[in-house]
């Protein structure tokens, strides 16, 4: 019985539709991204829908409240523009949730009609509906432009544009700025924790950890512990340098802080995986005289260890994966390294830069892979593929699940979002120690149905 | 089987103040606006309404005045959604064969991608069900600067030579009505150019309205154009009915479908719940029209019965005492010995596991107390199955409703409409002669008519105990304000509350998506809805909460 | 097609067969805790078979190489004795091998002989075999008493009767000696990170972490990093308490310590799940003046919060667990308060204390639970048990791979041994980061089938 | 089908020396004793010999003398394990249809519960298999002390009740046989009160011989006396050969019955893959017994031979070669031209395969060097598999093996019997008078005895290059030294020693377990065992081993 009982293997060219997409729209991004700001409330200047639907999906992902106001935009207010109304919940946001920080991104209609939010926060601070010490910052994140990573970079960079500041043309040599990307709160508390074993005084921006894994007290604070304080993202400009993990979500904040304060950026693919993880580490040694202590080292040997004993049950397996472009380098390569293949990489992302990343990782060794970006590289496409030539294994985010029965093949899932399940929150992928839980997760999937499928007499006890 | 009627429990809850130690439900009032910004206090001053219902010499009730189906202040951090999500996410959605294309950027699309729960079961394996699908235009920036309309009828054909669907419904997001992309038009044409698939469009871009209520309007509207009195062919059956106002969240019409053919009564369409395009199309053949959720419905119960005479009453399928009293009404509307005679053997039949069930789980939730925010509907309608466990509701509201869903359709005359309504359209509908009929029903019509029988609900005040909090739209800041102050043992909402309100301690129910439970319509939906709330007011994860060193 | 065939419904009450074991045999928990001492040699005294099979054991559950030697009794040495065995091993293995300790332990060969090896030690130290600096130590283990969990508690025990020294009346008052019982290296590397974050020293033993979980190096060492050192074990006798995780397997050595060096014992569960993690906490907090991080509290809120998440799923579900005692009183109890029903407790470990210590987490809420020790409460039964009524859940090791395929239960694998998977070794179950994991696990046990079983109309997309 | 045989390839290492850069064979040879006690010292240089071969003016080969079976020196780290588990583990498991009852404390019972892969493979559901159980006695102290007779026949009779098996076999542990308990006794008591119940014992306690390798032969012994010979009724079936030494780990001997059986040969027995109490039962009835692995198996063989008739040949079907080799030496036995032809068409079809595969990896396998360390033939028979992928083996040694094994059977009359090999048990065989059967063969049996058709096994040694190194139960010390100075690309040995080896950087083959892979025999198995090579000895692993900042 299909799930997906109208998915065929006849793969015809289409131009306008996009069937089961593997993205969604830019300011969802934009709102995880003002998660990431300590004490800041995430603004959606736009209907109630967006809104509505944001923050539905961030909390059926991260299984935490995802606070966000909207301008609750009318008929009236598409008409005559958002200002009013801008100004009105400006007023009442901090009357009501005291933030430290609005951030307000706009959605497909403030961005039609042509709102301009400097201009109108600028006019609300004239009215006084901004406290002293509270800010304002905006982003623009039309959603008819790129997706949701689009988004998550733009608030960062925003982030960047109104806050990072550059008090002297000394930096301080040992404190270096980290842009994460678009990866879960374990994760950006993974990249941290190596940071700072690296004897690094590192400024993590956006920064849910603590945020979107906020323990269970009887007690809600709407601003949990977590996130980049503004006087962090201020000091950002006098940091020796920035690093920026993913170019897609965090190339531009990287660049921009670059221009306004001369920090030197190095952008690095995410540190998922080994090799990626190994040039995390190695961008760090630049900042911290080179040294890498001894236990970052056991833990990439027990990474290697386990790959080892592992090895037998990675290698030749094909893989298919969809989701967000940064994330696909990094887990490409990874695969790679794992003697997988890669077979289908989809992202609805648009951006053909993803298409040479991808094949700088692929290299020559692995053939035969068919790699899509854009609005027709959707759930629909990846499935007829799989559906003409099957796969070993699918990675991916929960929609994958429909293609996972239908065709029986196991799905880990990864990326965002992940609906079904919880754990991806609380451990990280990112580092060495994620590379295990994702090389753990691979071989329990293969294991498992080799287990579920092996005909009596080779059942297995042993691995 | 004996036909003898059985007594339905009462359990219902004693009308007890509202209040908590130490403060009265005036000064709890006070203190969940008193943060706002004045205009902002003083709209919402209108929303939060105590209970206080005076009893009039005939007997009826004055109920206090409540503001509803208004604006959000911007700022507020709302329940609510958006039209778009009120046309194509709740009343389109559950039919399985319409191939539902989102006409603007991804997201819309994205966000409603089977994250309602509509189940849907199609007969064999080669019905189609395109509810698992998103189909999008995924707008980009050149459609937004040159319009949509190409790639969306673009999107139509490709829609077409791919899957050959019965119908395609186009569905319009907010920059789609700025940039005048006329999507109605382009479904007539390329419903000429298809033959033989009905193409209609939505407009139903996000900013209309004030919530979601727009939004099951124009799709009431659209339903009623395009679909409803296709089939001119009368279907088969006795005791011929539609069921308005279900969705099938977590397999509820299945419950209901199975209760209906035991009864004998022929289900002709639900709205729109498990349901299809025949089911649409062949709806203007029932006899009665049987309405859940009031408020996203009652437009095409009202416009049904307009063209094409077949009157429509209020049920309630949730709770146990109301599926019962609720089968007896339509039993009594068709006044069929045979019909009353199922109907009572169904009841007497699922009963004792109710009871049962009850009887469980009572020692452990009675005097318990539930507050409810959420929808148009179940707000009211859960109390229901609160009562029969002996949880008593203290606060509650919805977050779309009209003032006629809390105060009752006798106020339908006093509401004002406003510029949010007025722009959605009322559809002008005239008597089919041909096929309109006379209802069929028995000599007690009049009498029937005399007691309100008909196009009557009564609202969700009337139920609620004296004093008990009624607050619509309520915002997060009221929310979190209402449980520290009353620590309630269950709070009912949706996802967007759900964390927030469990970090307080407090468990949560999701009333929208059931925390992925259910069915909890029906005798059967009953008995699991006790269980889970039993579950959920005894968890363990109370006592877990603090630390030792704490 | 069942792959144990013969296995029926029809309990039969048995006095001598013992039908697929739930549990083994002392030497190879005795060689498991002496692997827990910095370079240590574990040495088997009896046949070659013992070591050899302990070996194969330890090496196919951790995927680490697991160094031991053997006195290779042959049909002479049991008629005449092994005492010229274990004097030549000794002589050859601090020769060629270099450790720092060799821990002698018996089976039920030299048991049986009656061989003394204290008395053999001393020989050989009068022989000049044992270098200046190095130790020999030793424990009776014999197979036919107990199970692996004795042997492990007396190793365990030795170390304090070789090691442990009173230097003074005056103990430390911030160092506290961990017993951790029998868990993974993960586990004792969980347990340590929470000392330390209490501000404690921490003195640990026996510790497999860096032992039993080394890095893959390109070079060998046949002693890892990890390990309590001599100088440790002998400092324990000045440490202000005992804490001793799982009265099996660490009661012994405490009791041992506080009649050796009047340090005072604490006997707790080991700390797997809520609550017997709150007690490891709360006893810590005797030590460290009652402070506790407020990292540490929040690590325990976020427990509670994913355990609120998920609570829905876990309720009511019926659980069959077979293992180690200490393992299993820990599990029940964290089981329990997840709302979940363990049905079957089986260990092999004779002990009617278990049955008493199960009754106290059952509590009067938890009906109808069958609990068995010894010979008899083998896998076998809890299998017939399950035929009879089913579970929904198994935890236990890999042996129930077979239940859970015949009855198509899902299978969470937890104890000794796991053959056939890896992770374990390297995410901990302990500790509220542990108890995350199990839930996660136990989550995706339920979701899982779920998904896989779902008729088409109820297939999920979210939780 | 054509006949026409095809040539198989020739792809076998040049003989070339062993040594590695800067270091001689005799250098390396003396680093891996340098640390040995004296003692120690001179017994290990009697097993460590370099294969330096004399070639005799008749043709003939002398060989070094090597060391073997004898005891392993206390306290050093070898692979060997003991006699129970040579008998109750590689014997006795691999048949399905006997209860194996451990009689001992409950550790050996577990450690040899499914750990040895022995598949099996039962006709139907209805037919017995106990492999997957584990039977002990589980003994107490009190066993100890009182003995442990009366709980063994409790056992048995408890087996019995619940399983009704065909067989009963009872496996002494090391402190059965010192405390005194007469397992034999008690298995011929229960066999008698039993009666439908064959019953019989192994006095195999571990601390009996040097090595696993006494186990075989007691439990050879025990196969003889207790089973061979039962079936008194000549099964059905052309050219009628057992199968000695294939013990079906990981599927092995599937692949053997799929080719004996295209082929039209009768595999009447396999010792003891996939075997049942039946086969042994029947086995005396074979023409031809066919022995794979010499070690475990050549006293039944032998026995067989002298009271049944049958003669044995030596075979290996590991490699693609010896396979054909082996299949051909079968029917050149039987001379049959019509088993010819079928032998021939079944090489060529499973051949382009072989070919196939050797071809696709040779590019990444030429060259590369392996050392093999395991059992007591498959660090012989292997070394055919890389051969084929032009891997040559640098060195190599058994765990449990005789001297025979390395030097050929015909230094069996040379080897000394001492005090650990007589105390096992050599049955006196004499001819069974009934059943013997002048072996059925060709004219030319006598020309095939001359050129040592029969009862041949010229040992490891005469395969091996010139000065590669041969080490008889080599211990971890030597592993490890042997890989640090030669850096080989892979290593095969057993569980023990993989991770040891691959924290090296050197990948390891487990030869016990096929590390979970295979089948690797014949044909099919060859293909495997190239492309799991080729995966290992060219994994990217190696290359993330050093950290960028290493």
């Amino acid at each position: 019985m299909a799930l997906l009982r109208h998915t065929t293997d006849d793969v015809v060219e289409r131009q306008a539709l996009t069937v089961n997409p593997a993205k969604t729209c830019q300011p969802i991004g934009a709102m995880y991204a003002a998660l990431g700001i300590n004490r800041c409330l995430p603004h959606s200047h736009g209907s109630q829908g967006c809104c509505s639907y944001h923050r539905s999906t961030l909390s059926r992902h991260y299984k935490e409240p995802a606070m966000a106001a909207t301008s609750s935009f009318t008929e009236g207010s598409s008409v005559f523009g958002g200002q009013a109304n801008l100004l009105q919940a400006l007023n009442t946001i901090f009357s009501v949730y005291d933030p430290d920080v609005v951030a307000v991104h706009t959605t497909c209609l403030s961005e039609t009609i042509g709102d301009d939010i400097p201009q109108i926060a600028d006019a609300a601070v004239a009215k006084g509906f901004v406290p002293e010490g509270k800010c304002v910052i905006h982003c623009n994140t039309p959603s008819y432009v790129g997706s949701h990573t689009t988004g998550f970079a733009n608030m960062t960079k925003a982030m960047v544009d109104y806050f990072s500041t550059s008090t002297s043309e000394d930096k301080i040599a040992d404190q270096i700025n980290i842009i994460p990307g678009w990866v879960e709160p374990a994760d950006m508390g993974e990249i941290k924790r190596l940071v700072k074993m690296m004897s690094l005084k590192g400024i993590t921006f956006p920064d849910t950890s603590g945020v979107l894994d906020a323990p269970l007290t009887a007690e809600y604070n709407m601003y949990p512990k977590g996130g980049a304080t503004i006087e962090q993202l201020e000091a950002t400009g006098d940091s020796a340098g920035t690093i920026a993990l993913g170019p897609i979500c965090s190339g531009p904040a990287a660049e921009a802080l670059q221009n306004k304060c001369q920090v030197p950026q190095n952008t690095l693919p995410l540190p998922i995986g080994l090799r990626a993880t190994d040039m995390f580490i190695q961008t760090l040694r630049k900042y911290n005289g080179g040294n890498v202590p001894a236990e970052i080292t056991a833990e990439r040997g027990r990474l290697v260890d386990l790959v080892s004993d592992m090895s037998q049950y990675f290698y030749g397996k094909t893989v298919a994966l969809w989701g967000d472009p940064d994330q696909l380098v990094s887990l490409t390569q990874f695969l790679v390294d794992l003697d997988m293949r890669p077979k289908y990489i989809i992202t609805g992302t648009p951006g053909k830069a993803f298409l040479r990343r991808i094949g700088e990782v692929l290299g020559d060794g692995v053939k035969d892979v068919i790699v899509k970006q854009g609005a027709q590289a959707d759930m629909l496409y990846i499935h007829q593929l799989i559906k003409r030539e099957r796969v070993d294994l699918l990675i991916g985010n929960t929609y994958g699940k429909y293609i996972s029965r239908d065709e029986d093949i196991p799905l880990i899932r990864h990326g965002f979002p992940i609906l079904d399940r919880i754990g991806h929150q609380y451990f990280p992928t990112a580092g060495y120690r994620g590379a295990m839980r994702l090389c753990e997760k691979i071989l329990d999937a293969f294991l498992d149905r080799q287990d579920r499928d092996a005909p009596e007499e080779s059942f297995e006890l042993t691995m | 089987m004996s036909s003898k009627p059985i007594h339905t429990p009462d359990l219902s809850t004693p009308s007890e103040p509202f209040a908590v130690e130490a403060l009265t439900a005036d000064q709890i009032k006070g203190e969940l606006t008193r943060q706002y910004p004045a205009k902002v206090k003083r709209k919402r001053d209108k929303q939060i309404v105590l209970n206080e219902k005076t009893k009039n010499q005939d007997g009826s009730l004055t109920l206090p005045v409540i503001n509803a189906n208004t604006r959000t202040s911007p700022g507020i951090i709302t329940q609510r959604g958006c039209t778009y999500a009120g046309c194509k996410g709740v009343i389109m959605g559950p039919t399985r064969d319409i191939i539902n294309i989102t006409h603007g950027p991804i997201g819309c699309g994205f966000y409603s991608w089977l994250t309602r729960r509509n189940q849907t079961k199609p007969p064999t394996e080669e019905h189609d069900n395109y509810i698992p699908y998103s189909f999008s235009t995924d707008m980009q920036d050149e459609n937004i600067i040159f319009g949509g309309e190409k790639k969306l009828k673009a999107a139509i054909q490709e829609a077409y030579d791919m899957f050959h669907p019965k119908a395609i419904a186009v569905f319009a997001t907010c920059p789609v009505g700025l940039i005048g992309d006329d999507v109605h038009q382009a479904c007539r044409e390329m419903k000429r150019e298809l033959v033989d698939c009905n193409v209609f469009a939505f407009s139903c871009e996000g900013y209309k309205g004030v919530s979601q209520s727009a939004g099951h309007h124009i799709a009431n509207n659209g339903v009623f154009q395009h679909m409803v009195g296709n089939q001119t062919k009368e279907p088969k059956g006795k005791f011929k009915i539609n069921l308005l106002g279900e969705y099938n969240i977590g397999g509820d019409a299945f419950v209901l479908e199975e209760m209906f053919e035991k009864c004998g009564i022929t289900l002709l369409s639900t709205f729109s719940g498990n349901s299809t395009v025949e089911q649409f199309e062949r709806s203007h053949w029932a006899e009665l029209n049987c309405v859940m959720c009031h408020r996203s419905i009652n437009y095409v119960a009202d416009m049904i019965e307009k063209k094409y005479g077949a009157p429509w009453i209020k049920v309630n399928f949730i709770g146990a005492k109301a599926t019962a009293k609720s089968l007896r009404k339509i039993a009594e509307f068709f006044n069929d010995a045979d019909l009353t005679e199922r109907v009572e053997n169904f009841i007497t039949a699922e009963y004792p596991a109710v009871l049962k069930a009850q009887a469980e789980v009572l020692p452990r939730t009675e005097g318990k107390r539930a507050m409810l925010f959420v929808g148009g509907s179940r707000a009211h309608s859960y109390q229901e199955l609160f009562k029969e466990i002996g949880m008593k509701t203290i606060a509650a509201g919805y977050e779309f409703a009209h003032r006629d869903d809390y105060e009752g359709r006798k106020v339908l005359p006093d509401i004002k409409v406003d510029a949010d309504s007025r722009n959605i359209e009322e559809l002008t509908v005239e008597r089919d002669e041909k096929l309109y009929r006379e209802p069929k029903t028995n000599a007690d019509l009049e009498s029937l008519q005399k007691r309100d029988f008909f196009e009557n609900y009564q609202g969700m005040m009337a139920d609620m105990g004296e004093k008990a909090m009624i607050i619509d739209d309520v915002s997060h800041h009221e929310a979190e304000k209402l449980i520290e102050m009353c620590q309630p043992d269950i709070f009912c909402a949706g996802i967007k509350e759900k964390y927030a309100v469990q970090k307080l301690g407090v468990p949560c129910k999701q009333l929208h998506s059931y925390d992925y439970g259910g069915p909890y319509a029906g005798f059967q939906g009953a008995v699991r809805f006790y269980q889970d709330i039993d579950r959920m007011v005894n968890s363990k994860v109370k006592d877990m909460i603090k630390a030792p060193w704490e």
